[in-house]
């Protein structure tokens, strides 16, 4: 495999500048707390960096992107963290359902779906885990029996984020029920207006209620909306892991980074003793070791180097510095942990709990820290594989 | 579970306590009213009717006279089963304080009447000296600010450091008294804050060396017990969780097996058994010393409460794990325990702020070891 | 099962004050640096503690015991660790190898063994351990061939502590190797003094030998020196490490105070920042948690409750909090933790670095970390047997 | 592993180093010298010979001219083969040096002498700024309680802050020089401390305020450069340790099977190896802007040296516990790796100290951040 020339650091400067100029000019929208007015905002403020060629930049220009580098991506997400914008609404698409769709989507598939999910027109959702199925997700039991035309899909989706105000979803489906459980699972593009798709959102504990139950019943699907091979799905599946694996870690590391940033600036308005000043030093040191990973992380990827053991590790680096960043934050609110609103302090109590749950789920979510560790040990250090 | 050697009353009344909560607790209005508002008036009035408050009063009150170690098991039974409301501050604090006080009228009368107090003290919140309440000219000026329950009280019982240590009851509709509830992620446990602007007070005790020097020793009292049985809460509660990962461990199934079976799992809940019963130990000792003399006693509060403090956390966040996504939404009720935990991680002061009190302690001065 | 009253707590008190004021009059020899030096010192450290009453204070008097409380125990070895007295020479033999054998032993065997164990004239050692056999002992390879008038031993065993000054082994071998391995194995006396018998001791990371390699070749022990029934040895020594476990964390507890009193003194002289007294402070919280733990533990012990998993909750408890002491311990030496001889400080860095050391295979010996998570989960916990 | 993207000399040299390391361990007399004192003067003549001192020595002086990046491979195998001698002295602080310096004759001689010297920096061993070597009517005095190799050296090339900053060579067989070997835990690193007493020295600069300014900002880099490459060392070190217990993990059975195979073992070894990642980056990000502005490089300097105190002793701890039993005992070389480490961990600060320095830039200055 060869490796593509790194790209000029001038040239990444210079387009740095420009993000951070449009950033500051068009400065984002301060979201509203509603959560209906809020995704509205937000999908006007995809739609607005989309027009102005913010959205899929290192996609392929023939389908819609600016056909840059990763590194240019990079640079707006981590320009776009600092200037506090938040991420297009249409991110499970452009992170998770996009890399797999441009890796083995047919040309109609890529027509049909390319231009729409990048700009924002058409909104995706993930339809992976299921209430019997978490870390083990080769046991899905969602069925697509099919048929002439295509698929009738029945079954029960999990934790699938914002399927309330989307458009599409990814689904694994069971296609064939007697071959071995990994060997008889595919990949289909769903329709969530289509009949028979019901979504139910699930509140969760910082109060937030982006996770959605889905619903499948009896759901056609048609032929031409099966990504990658019958009974393939398995394939896709690790490779949509694996990008959203290595892709999350490096959006998510620009967001830790303003959250110190504002964290320390209330330290710095406050005033602290030296135990302050050890602990928001550790905690910078650990984001500093992400900001690292990360640069090996853009070297993978240019090295077409993904899925990689190794996004694991990114994953669970980014997981226990979350929870370090957090957890150190929550300490100080001292005694106020959980009645967050104190007279005479500038911490926001409330966004560092809410963070710090935020944080504790990291461990959780995309892969369990247990599934990582045993992908660590069994596939980067070749251990034998646990019985 | 915390035993006290020889001490039959602890178990006794932690086992009255349990079945008052499993009763009160499978009623559904009860259980409609707490998960709406973090509070239920008929539950604190079922715990008030059986007795909770009249352990530690005094004889001559119409209590039965028993000690703080008796009411052990009673704060960890409010633990496991998350019980809302100032139970320390009305079954622990009052009766300490009202049997030291030398003009215990007041507060008499208030506790015959039922009406709810909270002890309003800036340690508990870990408060720099200068902001806390001060006696000036026969006033109160300052502010707590956090006090626990603030939002469902009458009275505050008020720790005064400043000319010097006494205590105080204030009326919370009192003029010079401003009382704001404040955003809490805990619905258990409503806070306010509190300020005092020339407000009135009702002393307990005389203005007077010897008074002084009661007051003083009260204050020292009233806190080596609000964190001994805080530890005791956070124990059970921390108990609660631990033995809800484990149900669950047994129960969820992952890659054809109980996620219990994976030594990851087990290792993860082992290393939480351990801390478990190192801080229900600590609460034990903590307990078994509560008659010795000061210095012990306060050092083995302390030190219950700093593993408190670490261990509960700990515990939650293990059990969070153990547990995967379904704790994360809100209608899985583990999050209660959890954030409740978090509450009291940080009242009179997490692990690493007694562990710098006690290491000031120990390195500055001849303080004795074991 | 009833449980006995405990001790009047004047009563201990009273023999607490005669301990101290003992062991202040008959204050313990300094020990030689020199090895074998000081082994000769330890032995008759044992000499004047048996002379003197301090030996076998909970044994049974009518095997040459004091015939007192496991209390009474408990407060010799508290004050003779704050003493800085060391511990007496047959501590194998009193602490390990003597309550299996109270508990075991035929009175034949009681009457031969018991009091030259109490006084020192013989040492123990105890041979479990073999080089393919660590965690796993029930795989252990020493045999015993069963002959009419006795056994004949073959094997080698590792980890001995002490077996180069002992008279004496308890020996795990396995005499019938057809049956399940638990099943197959008998618990031996073996005369170390015995043809056959070679010993090489191991020099350790700290710089001690105490630990040693045990060789057996056709070694012949009489069938009088069977311990408990023959192939039913797997079940003594359970009792044995369960009694070592719950044994050896009290003792190690009382040692540790005694190390951290000497690190705050050395503190005390050295004046110091509000730092050292958060971790000098931590490492006293952790100690009391040990200390309430090994009231427990007592308590068990005195109802008769051991082995209990519990003591795997002590010993996990114990290596945790030594760990924790000595890693404080060796980071106040700051950059000078391997040359640890340093002008101007009064923290003893050279026994520093050797605590650490240990302190770190305190989660290997007597059964590893791993091997008691194991128990606490599936015994204490309930949950179900790993795969 | 360590990359720098753009840099194939540094591979090219790990190369050769690894080569040369190969072969000279691979020769008993060598081994045998080693493992009884620590230290082998073949071992240190064929590495001088084959080069190391001269990748970084300008080139009017016969170097190659090459830069700190060029010697990162150089330091992650010494880390891994744990190469004794003062190769950092040598091969670096002495090249920057003699670049930098404006009187720089006499080092220039030492170094086409092949001198051996060590540098004498009480920074490195977190000394109070009063006890520092400082210049008095032109002798010196002061202490460095920390000086490694301080006892196979002929020079030391010493450190002065005071009364203003510089550095000076002192020959360390000069009168007023006490200098005592210090007894080691890690044989491969013989330490000394150094005594000042009025002792001659060769200045390196002038006392001009352009020379100053030179001598500062040429401590600065030292120490920078002693953090990075102390950091690139440790992270061959536990390159080293992590990669022999992964093979002792898939070697060692128990219970019928590798312990490799045991989730604890696996969980415990993929943490061990996610640090190791990080630390390998934090090295990586550090070497990459060594040419970036001073502040950056401080900055990912003492970063990479935080983590690679924290990881270096982790890894080495985890490293024991899958040995077990074995790794304690003196015959079996892990522990000389990890008490390597726990050397390699203090100098020039620790996690801690490192945060402390860092946290308190951050919050009191408008410290750049990422």
């Amino acid at each position: 495999m060869t490796s593509p020339a790194s790209v000029e650091p001038q040239a990444l400067e210079a387009y740095r500048n420009s993000a951070r100029t449009w950033l500051a000019d068009f400065a984002p929208p301060p979201l509203p707390q509603d959560y209906r007015l809020r995704t509205g905002a937000l999908r006007e403020w995809h739609s607005t960096l989309y027009r102005s060629g913010w959205v899929g930049i290192d996609w392929p220009s023939e389908h819609g992107g600016q056909g840059l580098s990763l590194e240019h991506a990079l640079i707006f997400i981590e320009e776009s963290a600092r200037a506090g914008a938040p991420q297009p609404f249409g991110a499970i698409g452009l992170h998770v359902v996009g890399p797999t769709l441009l890796r083995y989507g047919t040309r109609q598939q890529l027509e049909r779906f390319a231009e729409p999910l990048l700009s924002g027109a058409e909104t995706w959702c993930q339809g992976f885990s299921e209430p019997d199925a978490g870390s083990d997700l080769a046991s899905l039991r969602t069925r697509a029996v099919v048929e002439d035309d295509g698929f009738v899909l029945t079954g029960q989706k999990i934790w699938t984020s914002w399927a309330d105000d989307s458009d599409w979803c990814a689904v694994l489906a069971r296609t064939d029920p007697d071959r071995p459980k990994h060997k008889g699972i595919s990949y289909l593009l769903v329709d969530m207006h289509a009949p028979g798709v019901t979504v139910r959102p699930i509140t969760q504990i910082t109060g937030d209620a982006e996770f959605c139950e889905v619903f499948f019943e009896d759901v056609r699907v048609p032929r031409s909306n099966l990504l990658g091979p019958l009974h393939g799905g398995w394939e896709l599946a690790m490779h949509t892991l694996g990008h959203e694996r290595s892709g999350y870690a490096l959006r998510r590391r620009a967001e830790l980074e303003v959250s110190y940033r504002n964290l320390l600036d209330a330290i710095r308005r406050e005033g602290s003793g030296s135990d302050v000043a050890a602990e928001i030093g550790t905690a910078y040191v650990t984001l500093s070791g992400l900001s690292a990973l990360s640069r090996r992380a853009v070297r993978r990827a240019r090295n077409a180097e993904v899925p990689s053991p190794l996004d694991s590790v990114d994953k669970l680096a980014l997981a226990k510095g979350e929870q370090q960043l957090f957890g150190t934050a929550l300490d100080l609110l001292g005694s106020h942990r959980a009645a967050p609103l104190t007279r005479g302090t500038s911490l926001d109590g409330a966004q560092i709990v809410k963070d710090y749950l935020h944080g504790r789920a990291a461990s959780v979510y995309g892969g369990s820290e247990q599934i990582q560790l045993t992908i660590v040990a069994e596939r980067l250090l070749g251990l034998p594989r646990a019985r | 579970m915390i035993e006290i050697s020889g001490n039959d009353f602890a178990r006794e009344f932690e086992t009255a306590a349990v079945e008052l909560l499993e009763a009160q607790l499978a009623r559904a209005p009860i259980r409609e009213e707490l998960e709406q508002s973090g509070w239920s008036e008929s539950l604190w009035t079922s715990l008030v009717d059986a007795g909770w408050l009249d352990v530690m009063l005094p004889r001559n009150l119409g209590g039965l006279g028993l000690g703080l170690q008796d009411m052990a098991g009673v704060f960890t039974a409010v633990g496991r089963y998350l019980v809302p409301g100032p139970v320390f501050d009305n079954a622990v604090a009052a009766p300490l304080v009202v049997s030291r006080a030398t003009r215990a009228e007041h507060l008499s009368n208030l506790i015959a009447g039922r009406t709810r107090i909270s002890l309003a003290d800036g340690a508990a919140g870990g408060q720099a000296a200068g902001t806390r309440p001060a006696v000036r000219n026969g006033r109160l000026f300052g502010a707590v600010d956090l006090v626990r329950l603030g939002g469902v009280v009458d009275h505050l019982l008020v720790v005064v450091e400043d000319p010097e240590p006494t205590l105080v009851l204030a009326d919370v509709a009192a003029t010079g008294l401003t009382l704001h509830r404040r955003h809490s992620f805990d619905p258990y446990v409503e806070c306010a804050s509190v300020g005092f602007d020339g407000a009135e007070f009702e002393p307990l005790f005389e203005d007077c060396p010897e008074d002084r020097a009661r007051a003083a020793a009260g204050i020292a009292e009233l806190r080596d017990a609000a964190r001994l049985l805080f530890a005791c809460e956070t124990a059970g509660n921390a108990r609660h969780m631990l033995d809800r990962a484990v149900l669950y461990a047994k129960e969820r199934e992952q890659f054809g097996r109980p996620i219990g079976a994976f030594q990851s799992i087990q290792h993860l809940l082992a290393g939480l058994a351990t801390k478990q019963t190192t801080l229900e130990a600590a609460c034990e000792q903590g307990l078994g010393s509560w008659y010795s003399e000061p210095s012990r006693r306060y050092v083995d509060a302390a030190t219950a409460k700093a593993i408190a403090a670490e261990v509960g956390r700990a515990v939650g966040e293990g059990a969070l794990q153990v547990h995967g996504g379904i704790a994360f939404t809100r209608e899985f009720p583990l999050h209660r325990w959890h954030v409740h935990a978090l509450g009291l991680q940080g009242l009179y002061g997490d692990q690493r702020a007694i562990a710098t009190e006690l290491g000031n302690l120990l390195v500055g001065t001849e303080f004795a070891l074991w």
